[in-house]
């Protein structure tokens, strides 16, 4: 029950990862760049909860996502992007205007802005949004999905992200104890996005040791070592050995988007993208952004009555008997009649 | 190699009566062999058959892959089938006792019952497992469960009194898209006056609908498992004193047939709702002001109903008989109602 | 060193109204100072100050071992509450939102609410924290809490609608040997409409009574939390077409105060409740079945209630208003009633 | 964070524990051994339930709770004996007759047969009982007794016995993480009466480290080892360096009788305890179990009446309105008339 550390590959002289893989991580990085400064001047321009005006991305999540097989036809890997972290959904395929939808609680968003912060869930795109009080659970969850995957014997991988103080909670231990014991294929990302806690000594490595899974702590190394120990992980899930924790050491925004732009160069010197090619992909990043920031304001909210959703499979709940609204649906008795056997419908 | 069912789940292939512990074995059997994403969770039901043998013989025939042998951690194994449902798998999850459903609380009410409306997909799964008294099980191993799931909008709530429904609610359960919460009573899974044969057909029988267990004009009592019987006992005793009580064995608890039960007020005119669990809070409350809203005009006496008391469960067995529902308590209460 | 309390909860002894928020802050002041056994825990309540600044300054005061930050294992430490607890001390936790009972619901269930019953001894505990929507929340930060823990027996619950109450049923559910569930509405906390001047005397509200928010005579509401503001509002209204109700808040809902309505009700005939809670399995069951089982030929009508509607909590303001009972819709039902 | 081992005294030079605690043990011994063999019996002959025909007792589990510091004055140290396990408790004060009175489920144990299993709760001699489906609760239990000791200062700590399986349960994992954290005076002991789950992997020092608390592993170890490694745990908690998980390696029935004879030898040899007065020791332990056994069938079965014990303090639920029995609690109103409020005295 020795965890198997994922190879890592640490230092400057890490080589380069192919155009493709440079260019889409180049995009990622300006896109969220762009998109974190667009949140929070949306947020002190009143036009977003005044909440988000710190908001950040760790461009790190995305490099992690990317190194997924991310598969727009329900048959890649799944990814829980954590309750309000847009870097690896973007990474998954999904745009900042989602994203901003969310953020905003449009009606265009997939629940109507019933659920609370990002519900990414798009099963196409392999997406499943928080679901619940934080803290672990989701973890639970993507391990069913991981045990269904390997249930079916199909090459997929799951990969959640978690907060540090998801380890504390009892859920979270249930849940990688049973993908540890089922060895499924499961990558968990412990980040931190607020200031450590001095009184939490969780060691993450130690917590890995304990369940006998692998184990990465990531912190300042450049995107080439990142996407390089996240791709391990999954190389690692996808042959049975089991689940991974990947630590995300906190790190200064500035030194977040340094990471960023060092990148950057190195794509330009090593990866054979120019100058020209560079700035190309920037602003059609930021273009991307502006764009959904421009439009939030004429997406609608939602309609009042979208509250009666269905709760089961074909059966919204009634509308209750005392409103008087004619075209809400269940109130065609006279006005005025209880109403019995609202959520009843079958 | 095609492994031979077990003989406690052949009962009706063999045109023999079937015990609720055998339908149950039975529906489980046939709807894993009929679907291939249909899996069981729990803990020790693989090598080990499961506490109450339901799945003995499944690991065989079915692989350790759909029989899975989980650690405790009922949150856990819970939430994982959720996640597995999502993935288009329909996960059937065993609790040892439905007592221990407790830890699941959090990961069924939030997450998993919320899933459809927060626009994350239905998740059809099932937790199944024994529940109630009688058995001198104390207050961690007799519990019924279906007052902490109740007020939850988006579960289903299913509670069988006989082997032909709980095999039939059971497929239904199982092929139904929303997450299902199935009660199996303790005291009636090998309870001989309760097997019968079962339909040789591949039958379901339809959730969210109740059943008139027997016909009367004086009385209305609603109950559902174990209590089915000890009303009909009670019904027995009454009909020797011309009192005829008609009742309805609910099946379903969520959603509530609330039709069913109105019918059956507006020819009686009389309503007692009989249940095992306590009584502060119980189900008795709902049927009471859903008649209210439905049948107030029907109402010849008060709602009134027949519960155990307000106390965990007892250990002893003196204790736990005086703390459930016993007929006299049935009759005891008809007949005040039958005078009123 | 002798730290001086903080603003927030020094509005009485200024003689200045006090807001919800500053009512429960004063109660644990308070009882923390008379009584060195009370001690509290939660998430970030101490150098922080707590998610609503409820326990702001109460580090400095009472120091890191009368105020605990715990880590995230709501579970963990409602069940640790208990041992202190068991050990003679009386413990106050701090659930962040009261959403997060979840995780402790098995604890809550299981062991603390039968101590008493299983020879271990009293379990003097209180778990409070903010609960109720209208805040945007969402369905994980704007539940109501109470029909998870109603049916258990050997639970109590609190939960106010103003700041008298606040503080003085607080200052009991601190003082009361039994474990006690304290319920805070988000949008009670700092009301400006909700502000009062509070007694200058260390008063405390005996749990289990109600309260006569409103006298009148054609109808009887009850009610509780926030809801008493909306059926206050409602009756005004109501006032001006001569409809004159009576409001019972309930305050505590378990042990229920059942002679209180059962009073009210004999005096109007006519019955509404309301909860903002969602309908199906809300309390208003339990109080129609009580007053079925106490008064009911007393009734000039069907009990009725006014809810939310059985959905989660939705998250955008649009559906949220939608799904919480309304003044208007309190108005209507009244109407209904009083014309039946 | 690294865990500190306690200093277990391994191999048969183990020096001798002083004469008072050597025959404390030998009567655990000699008693246990005795009571083993009459639950058997008694289930054979169909006075207790069969499932306890194959009932055994760890006599290591005595010989830890024995090194706690026991007073029956409410202000020794506190255990939880595990569901089913009267070791501990025999350690603590309970007596043979205690123990067959809650197996017995006889109306004169302190619950009146209300609880199921043990319900050990008896504050004064420092014993808790289980509450509720076991896995890992009783250990956030005891981490909260033990913060009420470290808080008021008090030279106690908490013992705590749970199965294997305890540590696949989140609410085990959340009541380490917070005694650890807060470093309160509690020892876990891990023990498996059932053989080991071949599927269970669990690594309990690999556990241990994870949380930062210490560890011991015990298997066929002398007692006076046991006896050491346990005190040494207690030393650590009392001095503020926190919890100790203790792995009681699982030993065949056989082994672990031959400890205890192992050390009666060695008592007698070494500890000055002579012959005759082993043999007393032995006698007086084998007297008090014959004695419990003899009389537990006249022991009175509870009344019926006593389900209506207070739930809440001061307040009984009343009976039934439909029970007739004159003497019933709440009966006075006439027959028939429905009683209300049963469960809502104040
Ligand atoms: C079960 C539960 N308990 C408490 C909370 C309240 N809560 C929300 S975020 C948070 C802190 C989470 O910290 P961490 O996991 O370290 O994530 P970070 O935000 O630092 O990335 C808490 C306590 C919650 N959402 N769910
Ligand atoms: C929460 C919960 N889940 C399941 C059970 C059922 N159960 C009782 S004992 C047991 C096995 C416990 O194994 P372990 O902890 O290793 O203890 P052992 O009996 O082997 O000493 C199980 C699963 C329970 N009591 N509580
Ligand atoms: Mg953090
Ligand atoms: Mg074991």
């Amino acid at each position: 029950m020795i965890p198997e550390p994922t190879d890592s590959a640490r230092g400057h002289a890490a080589p380069a990862l192919g155009r493709r893989i440079s260019e889409d991580l180049l995009y990622l990085g300006f896109q969220g760049r762009r998109l974190e400064a667009s949140v929070r001047s949306l947020a002190r321009s009143g036009l977003l909860d005044s909440g988000l005006a710190g908001f950040r991305i760790d461009v790190r999540t995305a490099v992690v996502a990317r190194a997924m097989r991310c598969a727009p036809d329900g048959r890649g890997d799944l990814c829980h992007p954590g309750p309000l972290s847009p870097g690896p959904a973007l990474a998954f395929g999904a745009t900042p205007l989602e994203f901003l939808r969310h953020v905003a609680r449009k009606g265009t968003t997939p629940s109507s802005a019933r659920a609370g912060g990002l519900s990414w869930t798009d099963l196409r795109r392999g997406m499943i949004g928080w679901g619940g009080p934080r803290a672990g659970m989701m973890t639970q969850i993507l391990a069913g999905a991981a045990l269904a995957f390997r249930q079916r014997g199909e090459d997929r991988v799951a990969l959640a992200f978690e907060g540090r103080g998801a380890l504390q909670s009892g859920g979270w231990h249930e849940g990688i104890n049973l993908a540890g014991a089922a060895r499924v294929p499961l990558i968990v990302v412990v980040e931190d996005s607020f200031p450590a806690d001095p009184s939490d000594s969780t060691d993450v490595g130690a917590v890995a040791a304990s369940y006998g899974v692998g184990f990465s702590r990531v912190g300042a190394e450049p995107h080439e070592g990142i996407f390089r120990t996240a791709a391990a992980a999954r190389r690692r899930a996808a042959k049975g050995r089991g689940p991974t924790l990947v630590e995300l050491v906190p790190l200064p925004d500035d030194d977040l988007w340094a990471l960023h732009d060092a990148f950057a160069e190195r794509a330009a010197a090593e990866a054979g993208i120019g100058e020209s090619e560079l700035k190309a992909i920037e602003r059609a990043a930021a273009a991307g952004v502006d764009h959904a920031s421009a439009r939030l304001e004429r997406e609608p909210a939602p309609a009042a009555r979208d509250a009666l959703a269905p709760v089961l499979t074909g059966a919204a709940p009634l509308a209750p008997w005392t409103r008087r609204d004619p075209s809400a649906p269940g109130l065609s008795r006279p006005a005025g009649t209880p109403d019995a056997g609202a959520s009843d419908a079958r | 190699m095609r492994v031979e069912a077990p003989a406690h789940v052949t009962r009706t292939r063999s045109g023999e009566p079937a015990t609720v512990l055998e339908a149950i074995g039975e529906a489980l059997w046939e709807e894993m062999e009929r679907d291939e994403r249909v899996f069981l969770m729990g803990e020790d039901i693989g090598a080990y058959g499961g506490a109450f043998k339901v799945t003995r013989g499944f690991l065989e025939r079915f692989g350790a892959s759909r029989v899975i042998d989980t650690p405790i951690s009922e949150g856990g194994f819970t939430g994982a089938a959720a996640g597995a449902a999502h993935m288009g798998l329909r996960p059937v999850v065993e609790m040892q006792f439905m007592d221990f459903i407790s830890p699941a609380y959090d990961v069924l009410t939030n997450y998993i019952a919320t899933s459809l409306y927060r626009g994350a997909g239905p998740l059809p799964l099932v937790v199944r497992g024994p529940v109630g008294g009688g058995n001198r099980g104390g207050p961690f191993h007799s519990q019924n469960v279906e007052m902490a799931f109740f007020h939850t909008p988006g579960l289903k709530i299913v509670y069988p009194s006989n082997p032909r429904d709980a095999k039939g609610l059971l497929k239904s359960a199982i092929r139904d898209d929303n997450p299902v919460i199935f009660e199996e009573h303790k005291g009636l899974y090998r309870a001989p006056h309760c097997r019968e044969v079962l339909p040789p057909d591949d039958y379901a029988i339809p959730l969210g609908r109740a059943r008139t267990a027997l016909e009367g004009e004086d009385l209305t009592i609603v109950t559902y498992g174990l209590m089915v019987h000890r009303s009909m006992d009670a019904a027995a005793e009454l009909a020797r004193d011309g009192i005829k009580v008609e009742i309805v064995d609910l099946r379903t608890l969520l959603p509530l047939d609330e039709e069913a039960i109105a019918e059956s007020l507006k020819k009686t005119g009389k309503l007692l709702i009989v249940h095992e669990d306590t009584r502060t809070g119980g189900i008795a409350g709902e049927v009471a002001i859903r008649m209210n809203e439905r049948a107030f005009e029907w109402l010849d006496g008060p709602i009134l109903r027949v519960t155990a008391i307000d106390s965990p469960v007892p250990f002893s067995g003196e204790l736990e008989d005086y703390f459930l529902p016993s007929v006299r308590d049935v009759v005891g209460a008809a007949r005040y109602l039958a005078d009123y």
